[in-house]
Parts: C-alpha cells; structure tokens; sequence
C-alpha cells in the first residue's frame, strides 16, 4: 500500500509511527513532510532504513516551494502530481498518516 | 446504496481528545458507516489511545463527554477495536485503562492488518 | 479509475485542500474520474461562497467550483460539520451541495480508490 | 489588571477558544478588565452568526457575544483573515467587530498582559 | 515568564523547545500539553529535569476531561481556571508554544 | 494610538511555511506592527527557520511566494532578526541558507532574550 507523510519530521511523530506500522510497500512524502527527504535533516538516517523495506518518493513542487529541490537525498524519487495519481492507482490503497 | 458490495474500512485515531475535535467527528462517521452493513475496524495509535482512556469528566471545560458513544458501537456490531502496545506502554496506559473491550496489538501487527483493508481514514 | 477524496482542513490556513486539488486536476488530466470529493471537519469552510483572499493569491473555493462544473465532480459538504461551522444554504458557493455523512461511506465503497488531506 | 487576548483557531475543532473563554470569564471573575480579543488565522472563524452546534453542546460564538456585551471586552476580527476565510458583516455575529491588525499590536501595547491561545 | 505548552509531549515537538529555551520562570501545561505531566509517560523524566529550574502547574479541568487526574506527578501544581489567570498577572510575560 | 509607550515585542516563529499559512500570517502582522513605533524582534526557532530558506519557488503549488516581503522588512526599520542555531543544525542548514542577514543564537540564548521583552507572540 502507499504510505501518504505530510508532517515535518522533526515537528511530528508522523513519520516515525508510519515507519514503525508498514509492511513494506511504498512511501510518499508531501507539504512539510518533504523535509524528511533532505540532506542533513537530522531525520535521514531513519529514512535511508526505510528506504531497504520501502520505496520513497517525494513530491517536487513541495520541494521547490521550500527551495529544497536541489538537496534531495539519493534513493528519493521525484514526483509530480501526475505522479501522485499514479502512485495512487498503482497501490490498492493508501494511508494518510495526518 | 451500498450495491451489495462489502469493502473493508479501518479508521485510524491518532489525535489525541478534547485538544482538537477529530477523535469525535470520527466516532460520528463510524457510526454512520455502521448503517452501511460494510466489515469496520478501527486502530487507536500514538495518542490515539487516550481517546479510550477511562474516566473523561468534562465538566470543568464545558463540553459534552462523548466517551459513552465509544460504549455503544458494540450495539452497532462494531467491535474490532485494535490499541497500539507502543503507545499504551509509552503513556504508561493499560488495556485495563481503557473504557471498552479492545485487542492490543504492535505496531507491526496492526500495520499487517492494514494491508489487508479497502479503505483506510485517517483522523 | 473512479477516485474520491476527503478534505479535512479548510481554505489557506492548510496546504491539504491545495494539495487535494492539484491532485484532483492531475488525475482528471490522466484520464481518471474524480467522483466526489467530501469535505468534512473544517474542510466544510471550503465551500463558502463569502471568500475574497487577495487578488493576487488563487480562490481556492472558486476553483474547486469550476472543476467540479467542468468535470461533473460531486462536491458535498458534511451536514453536521457544516452546521458547527456556520455553513448554510445561505453562505454555500454554487457547486456545492450539502449532505450526510453516508456519502463519504458510499463514495469510498463506490470509488476504486479514496485518497484523504488533513492536518 | 487589563489583560487582551489572541486566538488563533476556529470553533469546535481546536480547544483553543473554550480555553480563552474559559480564561477570560476566570479573569472578570476575579476583578481584572478583559479590554479586547483579537480573532486572527483561522480564529475568525469564531465570530460568524451562522453556526448551530448540536442542542447538548456549547455555544462558542453566542458565549463570547454575551460575555463581550456583559463585561464590555471589545471583540476583534481581522478584516484580512476573514475575508480570506469568508467572513463579512452579512455573516458576523452581533458583538464582534471587524478590523485591521492594528487593533491587535494596540492591545498589546494597551493592556497590561497579551495571552495567546491557538494550535 | 510563564511559559505555556498545550501540545502532548508525544506528538509534537513544543515541550521540548520550551524546556530547552525557557530561563527560569514557570510553565503552565493546558490542552494535550497535560498529558506531559501523568506518571508513566515517556516524557515524564523531561518534565522532572525541568522542575529543577522551574514551577511546573498544570490545568486541572483539562486532566479530569482526560481522564489523567489522577495519575499526576509529584511535584506538579494543578491550577483551575482562575490560577491560570493567577500565573498569568503573576508573571510579567507570556509565551505560549504553540 | 500608540500613546507614546514603546513596548519590546518579539514575535516567535516555530512553523513550516507553505504548509500553514502561519508563516505568511505572522509576517502580516509583523508589517502592521512596524507602524507603531515598537521596538521588534523576530525569533525563527524549529521549523520555522524553513520560513527563511532561500529560493521558494511556489509556481507548482500555485500559491503566492511571500518570500520577498522578508527581504523588505529592513525598509520598515525592521532587522533584529534571530535564528535558532540548534534549529539550524538539524536541518542541515547554515546561516548562508537564510534569504535575509540574521544573527544566529543558541535556544539559550533566545530564551534570555525573551525574558527582557513586554510582548511575546507565537503563531
């Protein structure tokens, strides 16, 4: 199933709680929640775990809006909104971890 | 209205009560999914489970105390009531602090449930 | 795919409703149906007509109407929701209708997918 | 003491404006003066005359109205957060009034002790 | 000053930043922010480091509608809402974390 | 209006921007408050120091990009500006991140200059 972050990591366990619960699948970070994707958030070293069980994406325009586009971790999957719709179609269904 | 088709919902409480409305509006959509004869289990994570914490007496804010409700989904078939061990043993909570019936299960557990659902909400 | 959406945060104060649109707009331009989207909890402030954020700033109550009228989408706004929040006949914006909070269960049985944003 | 208040949610889905209440009417209670609350952000959304909470449930507008006409605390909106989030005088409940963000910086330097409730 | 948190302890990220700003004075838990000061919680060893420099109070009403009153650490005053007003024209500043 | 009183007012900042309006709101009134001849401050801590990350671009979320309104505040006399050096470091950035000059303190440091204010406000 896809796994919908939109929390800051270091603002709300969001991310934390969804980590600890998925079995797999895959992981979208979007709104403030792109934060977790960025080199040097003390967060990373969780995500780079996540990231052998999980696939992660992160949506681009949220990260430009933030002028962090350009500090994207490696392993980390650059969307669209197009490629939010397709993340949702291609998994049966999808948590938002609010 | 529901064409015959049973699709499994889960509704997942995360919020804490009283702090902000959601752990209500929540009790009042699974009480209407309850009318739609659809297979309903609900997960208490994080601070979630204070919403079943026994003992509200919400008095003193002025505002009404809706923890008999959670008493009453049984009536309405709905019982499948899941509390994260995590989170009970990080607020130093037991399943004998909660007001009703519940299955305690881990966070891994619960997210295999999870995965076997049609639709999850989240609050 | 026939998708439906949730909104449970009102207009500016949270990107949620933002982020649901373009995600709705985008999963019309590939081709999906966006069935309903329900706004429930303050996401029912998204639906009056009163609204006038600055001119140079996006209408995010308009927009959503005229997706909707373009795309045939169900906007329906939670009656009880509604009612807390000072929502009514009189202050609705055209496109929206008010209704119970069954059309959120039906719209998850009926779509093949409900996709939700809150805070 | 005169003591302004800051709120910064709307009604009902935030605890914010029952613990202002809650506080302003403890304040009166032991003598000091409530001189303004300032409704900002989304806490506009407590000053519109259409909302009907469920009849077993607090009234959060009518409450601040009949507190703010008994005590004479003046009741704030700010004209750009509500016209954002579509509040106007055809929805304003009577009691409050609508103005700029001066009138909250004024409370600050006016009054004795600024409290601040919000999420 | 009197320092005011109404965010749990475990979903956010407010109590932590007070602690670790405030100089002194008092903090006042209301809201969620009660939950921080219950026996058991994670967050309660925090909360015990800080009472070495400062009044720690907590809002009654808000821990009976939580059903946590009685289960308060030792050490926690529990305020009405009339000592709240107390704290605050006792203090000449206020800060509420929100 | 202002009766002739100067008041220390400092306004905190602990929000993401983009994802609340909070930021955008605080500037709002951090303009309004320079009419008043107050002497101002603006704390970044947390998140908030996200508020002040150079290069926003806002055209794929479709929202107004308000940051250029912090590179106006000097011309409202406005320019005690603090950032949280701990917020910093664990998000990666430095003070070269940051679209306008800003003094960089420890939460420490932040903390006492709180204490010497009349006002404190957080959004």
């Amino acid at each position: 199933m896809l796994h919908i972050v939109n929390k800051s990591p270091l603002d709300r366990n969001a991310l934390d709680t969804c980590l600890a619960t998925a079995q797999g699948g895959a992981l979208l970070l979007i709104e403030d929640g792109v934060y977790a994707a960025t080199t040097g958030n003390s967060a990373v070293g969780k995500l780079k775990q996540a990231m052998g069980q999980m696939k992660v994406y992160a949506l681009k325009p949220d990260l430009e809006a933030r002028g962090m586009a350009d500090r994207v971790l490696d392993g980390v999957n650059l969307v669209d909104y197009g490629g939010f719709v397709d993340l949702v179609t291609e998994h049966a269904t999808c948590q938002s971890w609010l | 209205m529901s064409e015959g088709q049973v699709k499994k919902f889960m509704y997942v409480n995360r919020k804490a009560p009283h702090g902000t409305i959601y752990a209500l509006e929540s009790l009042e959509v699974v009480l209407i999914a309850a009318a739609f004869d659809q297979d309903v289990s609900l997960a208490f994570m994080d601070d979630g489970v204070y919403q079943l914490k026994k003992g509200f007496n919400t008095k003193g804010i002025e505002v009404k105390n809706f923890q008999p409700t959670y008493r009453a989904l049984d009536d309405y078939d709905i019982n499948k009531l899941y509390v994260e061990q995590e989170a009970l043993e990080a607020r130093g909570l037991t399943q004998e602090d909660m007001c009703v019936p519940v299955e305690v299960l881990t966070r891994a557990e619960i997210g295999k449930l999870m995965e076997t659902q049609d639709i999850v909400l989240s609050f | 795919m026939k998708i439906a959406i949730l909104i449970n945060e009102g207009p500016y104060t949270h990107e949620a409703t933002d982020s649901a649109y373009l995600f709705a707009r985008a999963a019309i331009e590939k081709g999906h149906q966006v069935s309903r989207v329900f706004f429930y909890h303050d996401g029912v402030n998204n639906s009056t007509r009163l609204t006038e954020p600055p001119q140079d700033d996006r209408h995010v109550v308009n927009r959503w109407a005229k997706l909707a009228q373009d795309h045939n989408i169900d906007l329906v706004v939670c009656v009880a929701a509604a009612l807390r929040r000072g929502i009514k006949d009189e202050n609705l914006a055209p496109g929206f209708r008010i209704s119970g909070l069954g059309q959120l269960i039906e719209a998850g049985i009926q779509a093949d997918r409900l996709v939700t944003f809150g805070d």
